[in-house]
């Protein structure tokens, strides 16, 4: 089952979304961690962040909002307490970077140069907070800034995380690539809206929140689709993927590897029952390599 | 490896207009459940992918069951689906999640369990734990408040203490607050645990704070994960927490029971 | 129940969505037109369309793509036998134009303006179509330049159909509004794609297809919102709306009315179930007039 | 006004490995319907938006009961969530839809009913009627193929006319399509009415032109609407066609039956 993830190899394509599962710790009671192709972390910056006000999730029809604006302790409390704790495992682990400026981005990148970390997402692509995050990844000429300067700090390799709310994936995809990206992730919650019709208010406190789950799947698809195709960088699949069909799916699109975010809230084991059911895909298949299937639809 | 288990419903009973009271066969979580903590209920409709946190009302460890009392929210809610299903259905869920009330804490001084609406249920838990604890059910008042004179689980909490109640219609007991019983019935506390909506449970921090008494609150908040991982589901802090490293912190995984002068209400 | 929309008086605010409905003769047998705010036709064009390849439609979770791409027979036709077919209900008639070039969408729009039509909507965001449709409702330049050339050669109000594969819908929105539109509605589908994970080919020969249903209806709400803040013209609103209730939503979030389409794959007579439960909401709610819904949500 | 149907689970069973024969109380929908028509069927999962078209096997008017045979296309797939409804339970259904075969353009000519997989229930319904019509059985001659020798309901079409059967492997009747049955019984007909896979009913199609005889197919399209609104579900036709004014029909409105040689395989 393993792939190769610009330069880093996995022991299979199936990782965890960010944000999603903290740092691992919490969900270690309930998954073995060593089975994971890789534990991606909650988004991470170079001090401290509060975070929106509750409430910050809202139910939809197949899918959630999240408006959780990036809450994180700070990167050194993550080198000191997360780092470690991942280390204890036999998988990989990404960091997910966010920040407010290009120079908190490179902070935070060049303070985990030394660290036994092997790749890095860079959150270009959060629609829950003011400044930065999403304006980041709407506007080329701003993403492939970006990617040059987290790329001229980094160490490991740089996955770009883009977002999906933009009119063209393909050209972030593109000036991603343009700016040194070893690879991109894709897509980060689509932007969506709640309103209580009993009570007349938002459901969220921050108004709009984040749209995930198997709702979002197709455009998820769709992107992976038209991103590898306009990119020579593996690319990582996520978006509503809640069975080991679904990671095929997003595989045949021309994923590399694959995160499962949303589906750990509907059961705490679900990345390794989906690694399980990817398995059972292939026996079924008649797959004896994952990696047949990256980009394996037929045109 | 902890994981989900998988259920099966008892028995569901509509105990007064919109409250539901269901027992689920679940050995693993009653065996651990401990008072204050919740279970997360996952529903059947597919579409509706998020789990419901519900506060164990009273586990048998022996028999292996479970009790929750529930509000139903409306019908096309996931409390609605929930309400309609049938004795003998499967109902997977997660539990018990959080911290419970450090009931040793009361030590054999003078108790408040005040309880306002679906906060009520984790006080009949607790209840009988302290009663267990201490052998006697003279120093515990239980103070309880409703809407009207739908005052569900009220004769249940006789055996375990003093019962006094609060109706926002005057229907039952003291008209108004929980805090209004309290005065009017001229009660003092030496501990309080509390559980109910959150306009109430600040106005009962500050009563504890005038009076110096130590006070454990358990706070509601929309959730996802349950476990601590996805930090939806946070409450404002006074000082900087622990594991956040800011000033807030998780009510699924640090609570749903904080001393109430941690909370920035 | 009456609304204004764009100086039209419609007898309440539920419309039926472009391409769900057609012109109505098929489901006037399920439906009594006349209790409908307005029927909106399917997209008409200058001269037949064949349309895409089959198969047009995937089922997806809470949802459906489609790819009928635009197959229409034309506006002669349309005019002599639909037309006449929509005057003999007490409704208003609002018709879906498509086009490939500018002139053609101002053909259509001139060879309308004599006819009993009350409304046009002006669909610049059907992703299906090769040439035409998306391009123009992704650019806001295009979209402001299209919104004026029609609006020379239109005799009805104009109404801008919005595409909401776009970064920023405020732009559109904005566009229209320069261009003269007099009111905009939204969402047109989201582009999306689904794969057979045991052929590994894609579901529809069109590869991609527009969502609609209710896994889009956060995204709907959301841009409805937007839009309706960024502009002074009426905004129509739609995207998933199922029931009563997301009715409201949609006016609570600044909608004048309201369409109802993939609804109606799911029940014929949707339309007029979604009426009654608006009515129903309102009654519940206290609320005497509709237009009292509209951008009610509490800021 | 028309509308939904709301239909009652009356029986259920697999009658061979993934087809199932159900049994519907649908007294509008059996009082309407003729053969070839077809019903949408509404699932119950909410994620499941679209209706599943399946043909009408049969119809009793009188017992207000349609029996549809379809196949389990997966387990997570809508015929799956149908394959696993119990008797007593509620569906809605939309129907008869479409046009059906026209079966008097038979006359007292020499049929053939040829069906391919589950393109043979329909003929079921269209055989009895042929019957009724006709008086005889004789002059039909019913052709069926089949993958395996699960050969579903091949029996009880022996009272409505003569049955050849071929079989993918060979294990029941001829080995290979239909058409070779055709052949290897040395098969002549008038007319031809049929229903099943595309590659077979362009095979036919082309068999019938060269022998210059009638032949009408049943078509299968992916469909939303079902009523002719949507244009989701169009075939390829060699003229421009009336309503749509390209080249195209609407299988769910116009057809799903068509004169073979209207349709561009
Ligand atoms: C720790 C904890 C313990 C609880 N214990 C009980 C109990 O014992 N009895 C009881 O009746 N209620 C209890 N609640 C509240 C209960 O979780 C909500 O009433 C319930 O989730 C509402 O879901 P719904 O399906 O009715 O509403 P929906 O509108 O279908 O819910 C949509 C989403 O919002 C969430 N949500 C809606 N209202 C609330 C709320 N008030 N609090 C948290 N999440 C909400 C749901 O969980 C779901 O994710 C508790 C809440 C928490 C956090
Ligand atoms: C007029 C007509 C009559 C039919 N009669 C029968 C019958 O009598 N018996 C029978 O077994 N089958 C029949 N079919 C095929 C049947 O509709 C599909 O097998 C069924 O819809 C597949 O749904 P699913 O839930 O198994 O698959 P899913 O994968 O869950 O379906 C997803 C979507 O694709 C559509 N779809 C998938 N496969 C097909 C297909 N082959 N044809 C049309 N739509 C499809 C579904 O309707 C649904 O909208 C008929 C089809 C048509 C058009
Ligand atoms: C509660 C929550 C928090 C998230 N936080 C982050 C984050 O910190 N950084 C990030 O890049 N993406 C974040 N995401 C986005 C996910 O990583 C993922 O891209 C998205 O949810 C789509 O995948 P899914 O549908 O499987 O959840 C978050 C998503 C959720 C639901
Ligand atoms: C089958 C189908 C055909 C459509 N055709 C058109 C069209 O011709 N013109 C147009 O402007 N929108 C078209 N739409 C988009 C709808 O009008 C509507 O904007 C979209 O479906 C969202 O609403 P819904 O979720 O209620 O379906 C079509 C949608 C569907 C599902
Ligand atoms: S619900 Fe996820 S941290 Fe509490
Ligand atoms: S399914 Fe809508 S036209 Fe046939």
């Amino acid at each position: 089952m393993k792939v190769n993830l610009a330069g880093v190899t996995l022991k299979n394509p199936v990782m965890t979304a960010s944000g999603t599962f903290g740092s691992g710790q919490e969900f270690s009671e309930f998954v073995d961690l060593s089975r994971l192709g890789a534990v991606v972390t909650k988004g991470v910056a170079s001090h401290p962040w509060e975070g929106n006000p509750t409430p910050r999730v809202a139910e939809v029809y197949g899918g959630m909002l999240n408006a959780v604006g990036l809450q994180n302790p700070g990167i050194d409390r993550f080198c000191e307490r997360d780092i470690p704790f991942l280390s204890r495992f036999d998988t990989r682990i990404m960091v997910n970077v966010c920040g407010h400026t290009e120079e908190e981005y490179c902070e935070v990148v060049e303070r985990l140069a030394d660290e036994p970390v092997d790749l890095l997402e860079i959150n270009i692509s959060c629609p829950n907070v003011k400044e930065g995050g999403i304006a980041f990844g709407t506007d080329p000429k701003a993403v492939e800034s970006i990617t040059r300067a987290v790329r001229r700090h980094a160490k490991q390799p740089v996955i770009m995380k883009l977002s999906p709310n933009v009119t063209s994936i393909e050209d972030m995809a593109r000036a991603a690539e343009a700016g040194g990206a070893d690879g991109i992730s894709l897509i980060n919650t689509i932007t969506g809206m709640k309103i209580d019709v009993s009570r007349r208010k938002f459901v969220l406190a921050n108004k709009t929140g984040g749209m995930s789950g198997p709702a979002i799947k197709p455009v998820a698809v769709r992107m992976v689709y038209q991103a590898s195709h306009a990119v020579r960088i593996p690319v990582i699949g996520m978006g509503g993927i809640m069975t080991g069909e679904d990671a095929a799916e997003f595989m045949l699109a021309g994923a590399t590897a694959v995160s499962v975010g949303t589906a750990n809230f509907v059961d705490p084991a679900a990345t390794v029952r989906i690694l399980a059911e990817l398995e059972d895909y292939m026996r079924r298949t008649g797959t004896e390599d994952v990696n047949e299937l990256i980009g394996a639809v037929a045109e | 490896m902890r994981k989900k288990e998988e259920g099966t419903i008892l028995s569901q009973e509509e105990i007064c207009p919109g409250i539901f009271d269901l027992r689920v066969k679940a050995p693993n979580a009653a065996a651990a459940a401990s008072a204050g903590q919740f279970v997360d209920l996952y529903l059947q409709d597919p579409a509706r992918l998020l789990p419901r946190p519900i506060s164990i009302c009273s586990a048998d460890p022996t028999q292996g069951i479970l009790r929750l009392i529930y509000r139903v929210s409306g019908d096309k809610t996931g409390t609605g689906e929930l309400s309609r299903m049938k004795p003998g259905s499967a109902l997977s869920l997660l539990g018990p999640l959080g911290n419970g009330f450090p009931l040793t804490e009361a030590g054999d001084g003078h108790v408040f369990l005040v309880g306002g609406g679906v906060g009520i249920p984790p006080l009949l838990q607790a209840a009988g734990e302290l009663l267990d604890l201490r052998g006697r059910a003279e120093n515990t008042d239980i103070i309880l408040g409703y809407r009207d004179r739908n005052s569900f689980l009220a004769r249940e909490f006789e055996p375990l203490g003093r019962v006094v109640i609060a109706t926002e219609d005057g229907s039952v007991g003291t008209k108004g607050t929980v805090l209004d019983a309290i005065r009017a019935e001229k009660l003092h506390a030496d501990v309080i645990f509390a559980c109910g909506p959150k306009p109430m449970l600040a106005a009962l921090a500050r009563y504890a704070q005038e009076r110096e008494i130590p006070c454990w609150v358990s706070m509601e908040e929309r959730m996802a994960c349950g476990i601590g991982a996805c930090l939806a589901c946070v409450c404002r802090t006074k000082e900087t927490d622990g594991h956040s490293n800011v000033k807030n912190r998780r009510v699924c995984k640090d609570g749903p029971v904080f001393r109430a002068d941690e909370i920035e209400f």
